[in-house]
């Protein structure tokens, strides 16, 4: 940080330069790129190795979901809305669900909430061994991105024998879930969280006291309590900066009101600190996850007889749901026009202000070897923000 | 929840509100006085995250609706701000002031409903699609099916039966020549 | 930065002596979990080929084709699923949906071609790696997207409907009709099924909608007489319908009464707007029955000046005089005969042909005659003390009853038959204040009653015996009537579609009882017909023959109705009917 | 298929601007020339060996590749590799739908990769727009676009069903079957139709190599 002179001033968060000067690079990253996950694509402007700015570009994944919905009865829509989020595809799917039956005024079975409580906290994670890996990979761990990712299919497995599916789950249908537990599974799930607990533990050494992690991560991307209503900031990128945001304690929703479990915060929200939260919340999933199975209420009663679905109509109405997932608050805003069609299906992606208002804004002056790095820790998901 | 809405009405003569839980209301705001109401509620009564714009096509009544969602991080209560816009040329005061995604989001609006918000940033830039020229592909009357089959043609061969139909056929064909 | 920083990256060599993560032979070693949603498969004897799985795929991922070797029948439309793998998305919701629960899912999950065409199959008919495979997923107790009871039915209880006539199935209200038409998938296989190829589906559709209006019209659209089908028809489309597989098929015929009851009848002609312009051709039909009212409905909206001549003293035939009031209110029968003769059908009462006029001035004063004059005739059982006083035919006691004259029961029947008539005998009696006791040859599943009739007959405390063959009827020394009878076994014979009773020789009962009353089934009545005519008519085992527009061997005389058709119901007639009004359309405006 | 054409004539690199035209090339590609049959048949075997993936996840698809190429299925036994850049990619793995905008990153990749060059589709929605069949985004048929030499279906195909599919193409090439690279080369004008008909803004070069 000696001479910066050569570099543009930066006003606003925003760097005052001119393209044409010939001073400096457009470079592309992405939509081919390793080191993005999803698809999705930074267009850079760089100064010697330091991006000055950045514009992020979507739509590379777009499928129109909301259009489809348009034109499909609820129940068709439950296969489609996973596919918005695939690593973790069951929050999609709980929000429908929800969002269906507060609509229609339906209140599910009691173990269906505690069978959806448990996909949830499963596939969140799951969900965060999948970024965990892309956050060490991003910054040249590529060990603990094979045991992450090869740990998270073990999970995956868990998810195959209670479902029928490995990545695409399907299993929380509007009015409930779609099956019960099946027999032998408790101790499978109990035998993959004693493995994951190991391995978190490992991956605590080996990363959060790794000299170059913390020599990179530190300090990278840092998000000031003041932007995070400024920029709509939500989930564990806001909680590292010490705010307790968190929608299953504030406004519980499923069985979240029977479990015993804190709101995680840490104090300074840089790329450190929100690896460091994310693995703090997989502890707690676990915990969760093991509390969830001790409670579990005996009977197979999962499921309400809905209407026919193929003739199942749901009054007026519109309602906003949300839950929240590994990236923060997840919603789904349904209007319903009485038909046997949603009019209208929006879906609020946390990543969407995440990618594209506040990944531009941290960018600027970040070494364009860590943007991969800097991009990861705010675990955007691109099929989420255009949907 | 109440408060919050009684102080609307009262403030600003809102009404028609929709209260769907007891932690959540709709109220429909007149256009122009949009900005003026996120602001107040953004720094005065604690709304402080906005949550998302969208917007809901209405071809019957020939409007669009924009809901503005807002979130009280305090009382944990979320406040869905709706306007109506005409569908011809619908328009709305851009807000990219208030919060920086507001933008995007406007963006996004423009893309895929044909909104304008003059002066917002970046308006013309394109969010999810490329070289788009039909209709915007939200709005109701763009038939998302048939843009496909004339676009990307299915795969041909396929033909199915109706049981009905097929059952006349096969069980009483005398009555085909009927109605 | 500590030491620590340094070194602690190292640890990961550690790893190095663990077992490790790695699968060796994953394509052989990892199966699909027990409910994995892989390749469809299909129980071809099981399926329907409703159709189900295809309006919920949201994919349009499937075709339903014919397939060799699968004959279409009642039950069946023939079709089978065709899947196409360039669409599917795994999600199962065929498999749920599935009315039979024929479709299923196996494990397997590896399909790679480089043609892309040929990812397109019938499960359960094209040969595939997985069809025979267990595991997979499948339908679940617990689950259904379906739903498989039906809405209950609003009744009178057993004990106050015995009392009385009043009407023992109350209607659906308008909460309850929309609930039971929800239940409804469309598939369409109960059309065929209907003698008078009804649309159902479509009239249920409109039930859902709340549009009664419509759903009016395309019940008139085939039959004239929905109020009285709303009651009293076998519904034979309910024995096929595709959620009866699983659970309680839908209840078409209430549904069908709720539209009509929903509708003042003022309003019908302004919903119905039958328009016609007068063609100047007249018809002559002979009975008013359904078969003759659905004739002269379909036959008056063609334009044809249409005259029904009737025997009895009011219109409607079996319905009126064979069904009783607490099953078929007649105001509702009169509800249908009226808008029918407000179209203009003009009903002459009291005027038996053959008697009052005569069948050859019908013959040559008008240009088509069509009859349907029922089957009005008991069947003797042949036995000895059938003439004795007491003894009556259930027809005779449906009749006086529906005219207001109580017949002389005493206090104790014996209703011998197993067929509706006897049902309804025996549940008349019971009105009039006698103990009804059922004689019927077979067991109870062989009695061709409506299986409703019988529940509510066993409900409302008819005494049943089953298996006894009639002997004779004594007349005992305090005035009453011993019925006498051989108890049966039933001996399944080799070539018979059912087994018959045979007597247990020397195993003989008897009853003694104020009437006898016997239902054993009725043959048709010919004694109108002069015989220049009732020799070219041609006749199979006491029914009229005649071809599919109705049509007897005689061009100018079609008939219908329970003298022609073997099911002898009410639908069936009322198919006649329209189906002769086509044909004496086609025959008329050939010339 | 019945229409294609074959046409000698150049593309004009019409995307692009008057002055950068010439920077482009514009010739036509070529179809590879078999060397002999046993130099070709050891070729082959060791194209089969050596399968370099491009590491473009284009759709849903791309997520089993993660547990594909981590410890536990281990795709580096089979032979196969992730690669950064098409320049060193010899297969291109279509990773179930593609959006417009996509498919136009992945014609200049694909176009960009060296021969010989295997294309796989990945999941239903390669084969016939799987369940996105009705979007406005999502192509049908990834055969129209580009050539693929397999398809496996799924939806995603999980990692066995992945290795299944990457033996079957081992096999094909072994077996010299695979001919995607030359039916692109002999079929350019077709494809190109094709490609061009949807990509509505061709601000690209027609030749990527």
């Amino acid at each position: 940080m000696s001479d910066r002179s050569k570099f543009p001033p930066v006003i606003d968060g925003k760097a005052q330069f001119d393209l044409d000067s010939g001073k400096y690079i457009k470079v592309w990253q992405g939509p081919q790129h390793p080191g993005v996950t999803g698809n999705m694509a930074l267009e850079l402007i760089i100064s010697g190795d330091e991006v000055i700015d950045l514009t992020t570009h979507v739509g590379y994944l777009h499928r129109g979901f909301e259009k489809l919905m348009e034109r499909r009865r609820y129940i068709q829509c439950f296969p489609i809305v996973c596919r918005i989020c695939v690593p973790e595809p069951d929050t999609n799917e709980y929000l429908l669900a929800a969002a269906a039956e507060e609509l229609a005024g339906i209140e599910i079975p009691e173990k269906a909430k505690w069978l959806r409580t448990l996909t949830l906290e499963l596939s969140r994670l799951a969900s965060f061994l999948m970024w965990i890996g892309g956050q060490s990979g991003a910054f040249g761990m590529g060990t603990v991105a094979q045991w992450a990712i090869a740990q998270r299919d073990f999970i995956l497995d868990l998810f195959e024998e209670l479902s029928g599916g490995r990545v695409y789950h399907m299993y929380i249908v509007p009015g409930g879930v779609r099956d019960d537990l099946p027999s032998g599974w408790d101790k499978h799930l109990e035998d993959v969280l004693v493995k994951t607990e190991k391995m978190l533990k490992e991956i605590e050494i080996v990363m959060f006291n790794n000299v170059i992690f913390k020599m990179r991560a530190q300090n990278l991307g840092i998000i000031t309590p003041d932007m995070v209503d400024k920029f709509g900031i939500v989930g564990p990128n806001a909680r590292a900066a010490g705010l307790a945001r968190d929608l299953r304690k504030d406004e519980p929703y499923l069985i979240y009101d029977k479990l015993d479990f804190q709101v995680i915060t840490r104090d300074f929200s840089d790329a450190y600190n929100r690896t460091y939260l994310r693995w703090q919340e997989m502890w707690q999933s676990i915990g969760l996850i093991r509390q969830i199975m001790a409670g579990m209420p005996a009977g197979n009663d999962y499921h309400y007889n809905l209407p026919n679905v193929l003739n199942w109509k749901i009054p007026h109405g519109e309602t906003y749901v949300k839950a929240e997932s590994t990236r923060g608050e997840y919603g789904f805003y349904m209007v319903s026009d009485g038909s046997g069609y949603p009019r209208r299906v929006y879906v609020r992606g946390p990543s969407y202000t995440h990618a594209m208002a506040l990944l531009p804004h941290l960018a600027v002056n970040v070494n364009i070897a860590d943007m991969a790095g800097l991009m990861v820790s705010l675990h955007t998901y691109p099929p989420e923000i255009e949907r | 929840m109440q408060e919050i809405l009684n102080k609307l009405i009262d403030r600003y003569a809102i009404e028609p509100i929709q209260e769907n839980r007891h932690n959540q209301a709709f109220v429909t705001i007149e256009k122009n006085r949009l900005p003026d109401v996120l602001t107040w509620l953004r720094d005065y009564e604690d709304y402080t995250h906005l949550a998302f714009i969208t917007a809901v096509d209405y071809p019957e009544i020939e409007k669009i609706q924009l809901t503005y969602m807002l979130h009280n991080y305090i009382l944990h209560t979320d406040l869905g701000l709706r306007v109506l816009l005409d569908r011809t040329r619908p328009e709305m005061v851009s807000i990219h002031h208030l919060w920086k995604q507001v933008a995007t989001y406007q963006r996004e609006l423009r893309e895929m409903f044909g909104i304008d918000f003059p002066g917002s940033p970046g308006l013309q830039e394109n969010f999810a699609l490329e070289g788009w020229k039909d209709i915007p592909p939200m709005r109701r009357d763009f038939d998302t099916k048939e843009y496909s089959e004339k676009t990307y043609f299915p795969r041909p061969g396929r033909q199915t039966h109706d049981p009905k139909e097929y059952m006349k056929e096969k069980l009483y064909p005398s009555a085909k020549e009927d109605k | 930065m500590k030491l620590k920083d340094y070194l602690s990256p190292f640890y990961v060599w550690k790893r190095a002596f663990d077992k490790p993560f790695t699968t060796r032979k994953p394509l052989e070693d990892r199966p699909g979990a027990p409910r994995y949603r892989g390749f469809h498969q299909n129980d071809m004897e099981k399926c329907i080929g409703c159709g189900s799985c295809e309006v919920i795929c949201q994919n349009a991922a499937i075709d339903l084709v014919p397939v060799d070797g699968i004959e279409t029948t009642r039950k069946d439309s023939g079709l089978r699923p065709k899947i196409d793998y360039g669409r599917c998305c795994w999600c199962a919701l065929c498999v749920d949906i599935c009315t039979t629960g024929s479709l299923k899912m196996s494990n397997e999950y590896i399909w790679i071609d480089s043609d892309p065409e040929v990812f397109r199959f019938v499960p359960g008919a094209s040969e595939k790696p997985w069809k025979n495979t267990e595991a997979g997923y499948s339908q679940h107790e617990n689950y259904t997207l379906l739903n498989l009871d039906r809405i209950d039915m609003p009744m009178l209880t057993p004990e106050d409907s015995r009392k009385s006539f009043i009407e023992t199935v109350k209607g659906y209200s308008k909460e309850e009709a929309m609930k039971e038409a929800q239940r409804c998938v469309e598939c369409g296989l109960c059309v065929a099924t209907c003698p008078a190829h009804m649309d159902i589906p479509d009239y249920i559709r409109a039930i859902r909608d709340d549009n009664l209006d419509e759903a009016l019209r395309l019940l008139y659209d085939t039959n004239p007489m929905p109020a009285t089908c709303g009651r009293i028809c076998t519904h034979l489309c309910e024995d096929v319908c595709s959620i009866g597989v699983k659970g309680e098929p839908l209840a078409i015929r209430w549904l069908k009464r709720y539209i009509v009851d929903q509708i003042d009848d003022t309003r019908f002609k302004a919903i119905l707007r039958d328009e016609f312009k007068p063609n100047g051709k007249k018809v002559a039909i002979i009975g008013a029955g359904p078969g003759g009212l659905s004739a002269a409905y379909y036959l008056v909206t063609a334009g044809y000046s249409v005259t029904i001549y009737e025997a009895s003293d009011l219109a409607g035939g079996m319905i009126r005089y064979g069904v009783p009031e607490y099953r078929m209110p007649y105001d509702q029968l009169d509800q249908d005969i009226n808008y029918i003769k407000e179209l203009g059908v003009e009903i002459i009462l009291n005027n038996r042909i053959g008697k009052d006029t005569l069948f050859s001035d019908l013959y040559n004063n008008y240009d088509a005659l069509f009859f349907s004059t029922g089957l009005n005739d008991p069947y003797k059982m042949a036995i000895d003390g059938e003439s004795l006083p007491g003894v009556f035919s259930g027809l005779q006691i449906l009749d006086d009853v529906t005219k207001g004259i109580k017949p002389d029961i005493g206090k104790s029947v014996a209703v011998i038959g197993g067929g509706n008539v006897a049902m309804d005998a025996a549940r008349t009696a019971l009105r009039l204040g006698a103990e009804s006791t059922l004689i019927y040859r077979r067991r109870e599943e062989d009695m061709p009653a409506d299986t409703e009739e019988i529940h509510e007959a066993h409900a409302e405390k008819v005494k049943f015996i089953t298996q006894a063959i009639p002997l004779r009827i004594e007349k005992t020394a305090n005035g009453k009537l011993k019925f006498i009878w051989n108890n049966a076994e039933m001996v399944a014979k080799e070539g018979a579609a059912r087994p018959s009773p045979i007597a247990i020789e020397g195993d003989i009962q008897s009853l003694e009882v104020d009437a006898v009353i016997s239902a054993i089934g009725q043959g048709a009545d010919y004694s109108f017909l002069p015989p220049e005519y009732e020799s070219k008519i041609k006749f199979k085992r006491g029914k009229v023959i005649i071809n599919e527009n109705c049509q007897t061997t005689v061009p100018k005389i079609f008939a219908g109705g329970d003298i022609a058709n073997p099911t002898a119901d009410a639908i069936s007639a009322i198919a006649d009917g329209h189906n002769a009004a086509k044909g004496i359309d086609k025959f008329l405006n050939k010339k | 298929m019945d229409n294609k054409e074959i046409n000698n004539t150049k593309l004009a690199n019409e995307g692009l601007s008057e002055q950068d035209r010439p920077l482009f090339c514009d010739a036509r590609p070529q179809s590879y020339k078999p060397l002999g049959k046993y130099v070709e048949k050891f070729l082959n075997w060791a194209r089969a060996n050596s399968l370099w993936i491009l590491g473009y996840g284009t759709g849903c698809g791309a997520i089993e590749l993660r547990p594909l190429m981590t410890a536990r299925f281990d795709m580096f036994r089979w032979g196969l590799a992730p690669r950064p850049t098409p320049r060193q990619a010899g297969v291109f793995v279509i990773g179930g739908y593609m959006s417009v905008k996509t498919l136009k990153r992945v014609i200049r990749s694909y176009e960009q990769m060296q021969g010989p060059k295997f294309v796989i589709g990945l999941g239903s929605c390669t084969i016939n727009g799987g369940m996105y069949w009705d979007s406005y985004n999502t192509i049908n048929r990834l055969d129209h676009y580009l050539p693929v030499d397999i398809y496996i279906t799924g939806c995603m195909p999980r990692p066995e069903a992945l290795i299944a599919g990457f033996n079957k193409l081992k096999e094909m090439i072994k077996a010299g079957e695979t001919d995607g690279q030359n039916e692109y080369a002999r079929n350019f004008d077709w494809y190109k139709a094709n490609q061009k008909k949807i990509v509505k803004d061709w601000n690209m070069p027609d030749y990527n190599w």
